[in-house]
């Protein structure tokens, strides 16, 4: 199934939740709404004739300018037999976007439907700072309620891949960059 | 024996169950075991919190990130020909197909074209590398099982490999070899030979290892029927490579999406049978890669036989200074762990705006705490270690 | 200030070599003119002592001989030790000397045993004659008619206090389980290495570093002694030796050959050695609970379950060849398997064939070595039981644990493989009293020798599966025990006792017939074995470098 | 600093017993299991069979703090693993050693720059007595850096140490 025919079903199932598509590229991908995440995931997931069983990656970008941040979600679909002879296939594969503002990037946690988005969402959270609402492992703070770090320590300040990230001067005492390097753009 | 205590202890209230009077009278309590970030069984710097009644594990929690070396960071600082070699340093066991992914995904981003040889090089130093890092899982999971001396025949072999890749490119460890636009430089004098005359050597070997370590009886009872994973289980979870194909499902990226002519080569794709046991537990994990090891000699001879009767540039030189489109791209290859992904998004310079790596092993970990319910002790290594994570690639 | 001067900190190096040349030549020459001085002594204490003396008179004669020749002695090798010490890198590096060592071993230990046999003959001669203190001269007299050296006399006169005789013993008996530990630790890397396709130690001194062992002593004696905080100190101090002091004690009964080589030969001494070395649990048990450590805490208590349970079929397996001799006096059961490869008790009858690869198995895990190494398994528990213990207490541990694995195949040889005696028959040994009779008797037929090279045996093949097989897991471990040992123990026991009524007792016609044909089969696969080993020793020999892989040797330095 | 240390005055006997006690600890520095990133590769390359740890003696791994002698910090050493390095350190008995081996190591290698989670150098965190150069370094690198450690225990002594006995000595012109 080409991504054309994926799309028009999401736009027939969620009309103006998905607020966009491109085709024209190397990564053909839909962009959805945030509210309604995660019911086009569900839907995704089991959709007779979508199946998307396996979650690839969720990757997140931060859009300085834009004043945005972007969570890609890569998916595919594989169709086969366990055990036996003849190799599995991959039916389709798809890419979902969704745009969150970046001073409140909120989006709905889909680890119940991929129990792998579990540790992506984390890692997101951890590294870009987009909070997964209805995580699993979520922690209470004065950030609010939020997916716990996976990568930095607990006590980590701020999100490392953020464009306006400014290195640290020290951590618990080991001196980690000079003025110069904190001060220095890092892109 | 409730009677019994209830005569020894009038205060037990005598609707109680046996079971409940055993706990008033002797109660146990549930233990932390905090395993790592130093443990022989734990593969590098992985943390594992255990929550254990006796010998039993009740809870087996993973805590990444003690290896976190900003590879994404880095890799949205610097030109993709400057980050290669960081992509060495991620799965630092199979670096050439680190190196691959990278390029691969750059050269889709950007239509860059490669030429036959340079992508028969990259298949053959691919599986190469495949091999030398099933020995590392074949020898540190022995290792893990009690056994010795299999890690040291496995690194015997290994070196054999390595120094081939140090004859190619200088380097025994990360290589830095597969870059954009093909390969850094074309094969030294004899290395086909070299190749060859490994293959014969080797091919035998992975016999004598089987009835070494797999068959040997103790270590089919430690590591049969531990950690079963389903096949719907392992697509839930995000199973790549070895781990998935252990449960049934017969999926591998180099045929379900052929890259660098891997469409030319014939090969099988081995899947966990439950010989020894069920399907998708340990052995399964441990035995598929010992079968791959035999499939990557058999594409190595093809891609030698290729080699040998084609000849031509290596390297195309545009791939240095590529300028990325503003656009993204996620593409995965099949590594020796899973599917190893990059995500670029490009913004009209040199240097993207965005890399993501989507390290398989990292995947592969999250299961752990899925698998390692209310097993015994000793079969947190057997089934850590048969999932064979590279904390590197976990924590990037 | 600056003005002060100390010595040691202004002594430059040249003048510090001097000095120590200055005082080894020192304390050489006043070691040599003491013992002269001695000599001199126990001329003059020879012309005075013509009559008979009463003990103490001879005991202060004693000491007044031996004083000076002690003290000179003493400085003495102290003046050799220094210039041993500055060379001491040279002296283990060189082959020859280590070369010269080694025979200096060989020759030495053969002396012990002709010299042992004959004074131990002697002394117990001169002793019958008298009842309590013996006068030095009968001494004298007795031991001057066949010893060249007069003087040995008085230096063997104390040694009829039992006291001194066992303190004497004690001592050799500790050193000798130091010396197989020390051994045996050098010995298992180096059998590791090779089945690793490796060296092992080779720099460290000496021939294929012979010298490991003495330098991880040194280390771990140096090392900081440590009690973990909030651990309890009194018992993570204690647990040390309560798990080395059985295993030196289980040598007390254990015979190396006959009722002369043994420290007391026990009536009951197979009682008495699987006791103490249950005691062995002890101290692992205090030293995991000691630790405040939960590796070690379950280290102990997998070796607590582990080792109670398998001393059940250990000992029901030992009771089959008990059976079979009708004794528990271990130097009186060897003494019945004395006539050759053939009447050595495994090849008896079926049952103590199988009773002897019990025994074997039972005796691995009771000795926490692979598979059955579960209570310091690396790969699960860090370290185990030893995981906070550090330096000379860990080397405790080790020790006694090497001098265990001595003790169970010193017990298998004797109950099972004909202990001291040779596998040829005994009519082939020659029957003179001299010297080389003695020392072919004690080398090839009856003697220590022949004990410790077949319990040798038994001790690399534990470290032969030790270095091959993998770990099994704890209730693997239980199982077998409950359920495969334990029963087949029963099994074989009861049998076993079948077959000593039918074929010794009742002499039934058709069981000893059956009794000769097993007889005859067990004995041929014996030799099957025998010869399978060293075919496979030769044919590893013949075929070593490709065996052990042409890249590891072709690019070892310092191969 | 182990127990023997410090306490004699250099002299004949001191002297001469250093020898023996050098020889032995140089002989049988036994490493901790204890494999941080890619150098760890290269490690166990060193303990097995081509290059063998063994032959210096150095080849008995040990997995716990309590036995080892030598520590090689063998890869990156980051913010979140810096605090265990430093209490695995700690909690090895003395004397001990530490090789830190390859470049992020020595000081951040190639994640100086850009590596906001990792420690710029080991050295910030524990002392350390060889440096190996490399990323990583080959395996005939870390066997030379372990033969440096050995001249370097070979130099020391157990004798009091000469700033120690000055002090004293200004004590007692004091007095």
């Amino acid at each position: 199934m080409t991504p054309e025919e994926i799309a028009n079903i999401l736009k027939g199932k969620f009309g103006d939740k998905i607020v966009g598509v491109n085709f024209q590229t190397v990564h053909p991908h839909v962009w959805v709404a945030a509210d309604a995440w995660h019911d086009v995931a569900m839907f995704l997931r089991h959709d007779s004739r979508l199946r998307f069983d396996l979650l690839r990656c969720i990757s997140s970008v931060d859009m300085l300018e834009a004043k945005e941040m972007v969570a890609v979600y890569d998916l595919i679909s594989c169709d086969g037999v366990p055990g036996s002879r003849e190799l599995w296939k991959s039916r389709h594969g798809m890419c979902v976007k969704i745009k969150v503002s970046r001073d409140k990037p909120h989006i709905r946690s889909v680890a119940d439907i991929w129990p792998t988005a579990d540790w992506h969402e984390r890692e997101a959270y951890d590294l870009m700072g987009i909070v997964f609402d209805g995580h699993p492992d979520s922690v209470e703070d004065a950030e609010g309620r939020h997916p716990r770090r996976i990568l930095c320590p607990d006590d980590w300040a701020g999100h490392a891949l953020r464009k306006d990230y400014i290195f640290p001067m020290e951590y618990h005492g080991i001196p980690a960059v000079t003025e110069y390097e904190q001060t220095r753009p890092t892109h | 024996m409730t009677e019994t205590v209830l005569e020894s202890r009038p205060d037990i209230n005598a609707n109680l169950s046996a079971d409940a009077i055993r706990q008033q009278d002797m109660p146990t309590e549930e233990m932390l075991v905090n395993m790592g970030p130093q443990h022989p069984a734990t593969h590098g710097v992985l943390r594992i919190v255990l929550r254990t009644d006796g010998e039993m594990v009740l809870e087996a929690v993973p805590h990444i990130g003690y290896l976190h070396r900003c590879a994404e960071k880095i890799g949205e600082s610097l030109a993709p020909f400057q980050f290669i070699p960081y992509t060495d340093r991620m799965d630092y066991l199979a670096g050439m197909n680190n190196n691959l992914a990278y390029a691969l995904t750059i050269e889709k981003l950007t239509g860059l074209e490669v030429s036959k040889r340079a992508q028969y090089i990259r298949v053959l130093f691919a599986e190469l590398n495949r091999i030398a890092s099933h020995l590392v899982m074949f020898g540190t999971y022995g290792l893990d099982m009690g056994a010795f001396t299999p890690f040291l025949y496995a690194f015997r072999e290994r070196e054999w490999i390595l120094d081939m890749f140090e004859s190619t490119c200088g380097a025994r460890l990360t290589y830095s070899y597969i870059t954009i636009g093909g390969v850094t430089d074309d094969l030294p004098d004899g290395f086909l030979d070299r190749c060859a005359e490994f293959c014969d050597y080797f091919e035998p070997k992975i016999d004598e290892y089987n009835d070494l370590l797999s068959f040997n009886h103790i270590f089919v009872k430690r590591t049969a029927n531990v950690g079963i994973v389903s096949a719907e289980d392992a697509i839930r979870w995000g199973l790549t490579g070895p781990c998935l194909r252990a449960s049934g499902v017969r999926w591998d990226l180099r045929k379900v999406q052929p890259d660098t002519s891997y469409e030319e080569f014939e090969f099988d794709i081995p899947i966990g049978e439950g010989l020894k046991g069920t399907v998708g537990d340990s052995w399964d994990r441990y035995f598929v890669r010992m079968q791959e090891m035999k499939q990557s000699v058999r594409i190595i001879r093809q891609a030698i036989a290729k080699l040998r009767d084609t000849l031509g540039d290596v390297l195309n030189k545009k791939g240095k200074l590529v300028k990325l489109p503003e656009d993204d791209v996620y593409y995965e290859i099949e590594n020796p762990r899973g599917q190893l992904g990059f995500y670029v998004q490009g913004n009209g310079s040199q240097v993207p705006a965005r890399v993501k790596a989507r390290g398989p092993s990292f995947c592969n970990l999250s299961i752990t705490n899925h698998v390692c319910r209310n097993c015994l002790l000793a079969d947190i290594p057997a089934i850590v270690g048969s999932i064979d994570v590279v904390l590197g690639e976990v924590d990037r | 200030m600056s003005s002060i001067f100390v010595p040691w900190t202004a002594r430059p190096s040249e003048v510090l070599s001097g000095f120590r040349t200055k005082a080894t030549r020192w304390l050489l020459g006043l070691g040599a003119v003491l013992m002269a001085l001695g000599v001199v002594l126990f001329i003059a204490f020879r012309l005075y002592s013509s009559e008979v003396i009463t003990d103490w008179r001879v005991a202060v004669a004693y000491l007044g001989v031996l004083g000076p020749i002690a003290t000179g002695g003493a400085f003495f090798l102290g003046g050799l030790a220094i210039i041993f010490f500055r060379q001491i890198v040279v002296i283990l590096q060189t082959r020859w000397v280590a070369f010269l060592i080694f025979c200096g071993a060989v020759v030495g230990t053969c002396l012990l045993v002709w010299g042992y046999s004959w004074l131990s003959y002697y002394m117990r001669t001169a002793f019958v004659k008298f009842e309590g203190i013996v006068p030095a001269d009968d001494i004298y007299d007795t031991i001057q008619s066949h010893c060249p050296v007069a003087f040995v006399a008085y230096l063997l006169w104390p040694l009829q206090f039992v006291v001194v005789r066992d303190l004497i013993a004690m001592g050799g008996l500790v050193g000798f389980a130091a010396t197989v530990a020390a051994f045996g630790i050098w010995w298992e890397r180096k059998v590791a290495g090779r089945i690793q396709s490796r060296l092992g130690p080779m720099r460290v001194g000496g021939w294929h570093g012979w010298a490991q062992s003495p330098a991880d002593g040194i280390k771990l004696v140096l090392k900081e002694d440590f009690v973990p905080a909030h651990g309890d100190a009194v018992l993570f101090r204690l647990a040390p030796y309560l798990a080395f002091v059985p295993t030196i004690a289980a040598f007390m009964a254990l015979p190396f050959a006959g009722a002369a080589w043994v420290f007391r030969d026990l009536d009951v001494a197979l009682i008495f050695i699987l006791a103490v070395l249950g005691l062995d649990v002890l101290g692992v048990l205090c030293a995991g609970l000691a630790s405040n450590n939960k590796y070690s805490t379950y280290g102990g208590l997998r070796e607590a379950c582990q080792m109670v349970s398998y001393e059940i079929p250990m000992s029901m397996s030992l009771l089959v060849p008990i059976m079979m001799a009708g004794t528990l006096k271990l130097s009186a059961i060897a003494d019945q398997q004395g006539a050759g490869f053939s009447s050595w008790f495994v090849f008896a009858n079926p049952c103590c064939f199988i009773a002897f690869f019990m025994y074997y198995s039972a005796a691995l895990a009771s000795c926490k070595r692979a598979p059955f190494d579960l209570p310091e398994a690396e790969s699960e528990l860090v370290a185990g039981f030893l995981t906070e213990y550090s330096g000379l207490r860990w080397g405790l541990f080790f020790l006694g644990e090497y001098a265990a694995m001595f003790v169970v195949s010193g017990l298998a040889v004797i109950l099972f493989l004909g202990g001291w005696k040779s596998p040829f028959p005994a009519s082939w040994a020659p029957t003179g009293t001299g010297f080389f009779d003695h020392l072919i008797r004690g080398l090839f037929f009856d003697g220590p020798i022949l004990f410790v090279l077949k319990s040798m045996f038994l001790f690399y093949v534990q470290l032969w599966i030790r270095w091959t097989l993998p770990r099994v897991r704890i209730d693997q471990v239980l199982y077998a025990c409950v359920q495969v040992l334990l029963p087949t123990a029963m099994v074989v026991l009861l049998a076993n006792t079948f077959w000593v009524l039918g074929v010794q007792q009742l002499q039934v016609p058709w069981m000893v017939s059956l009794d000769t044909v097993l007889h005859t089969i067990l004995v041929v696969i014996g030799y099957v074995f025998v010869i399978t080993i060293i075919g496979i020793v030769a044919y590893g020999f013949v075929n070593r470098t490709r065996l052990v892989g042409r890249l590891a040797v072709k690019h070892l330095p310092g191969a | 600093m182990s127990w023997i240390d410090n306490r004699f005055e250099e002299g004949v006997i001191v002297t001469s017993l250093d020898w023996a006690i050098n020889w032995g600890r140089s002989n049988s520095l036994w490493p901790m299991t204890f494999g941080l990133a890619c150098c760890a590769i290269e490690m166990m390359a060193v303990g097995a069979g081509r290059y063998d740890l063994d032959r210096f003696g150095a080849g008995a791994f040990r997995a716990t703090p309590r036995q080892a002698d030598l520590m090689i910090v063998a890869g990156t050493v980051t913010f979140k693993m810096a605090s265990r390095v430093k209490r695995l350190y700690h909690q090895m008995p003395e004397p001990k050693y530490v090789i830190a081996m390859g470049a992020c190591t020595i000081g951040g290698g190639p994640y100086f720059k850009h590596g906001y989670h990792v420690v710029k150098g080991v050295d910030l965190i524990v002392p350390v007595d060889v440096y190996v150069p490399g990323c990583p370094p080959r395996p005939e690198a870390l066997m030379e850096g372990l033969m440096r450690l050995q001249d370097k225990i070979r130099r020391h002594s157990i004798a009091r140490r000469p700033e120690a006995s000055m002090a004293e000595g200004a004590l007692v012109a004091r007095s």
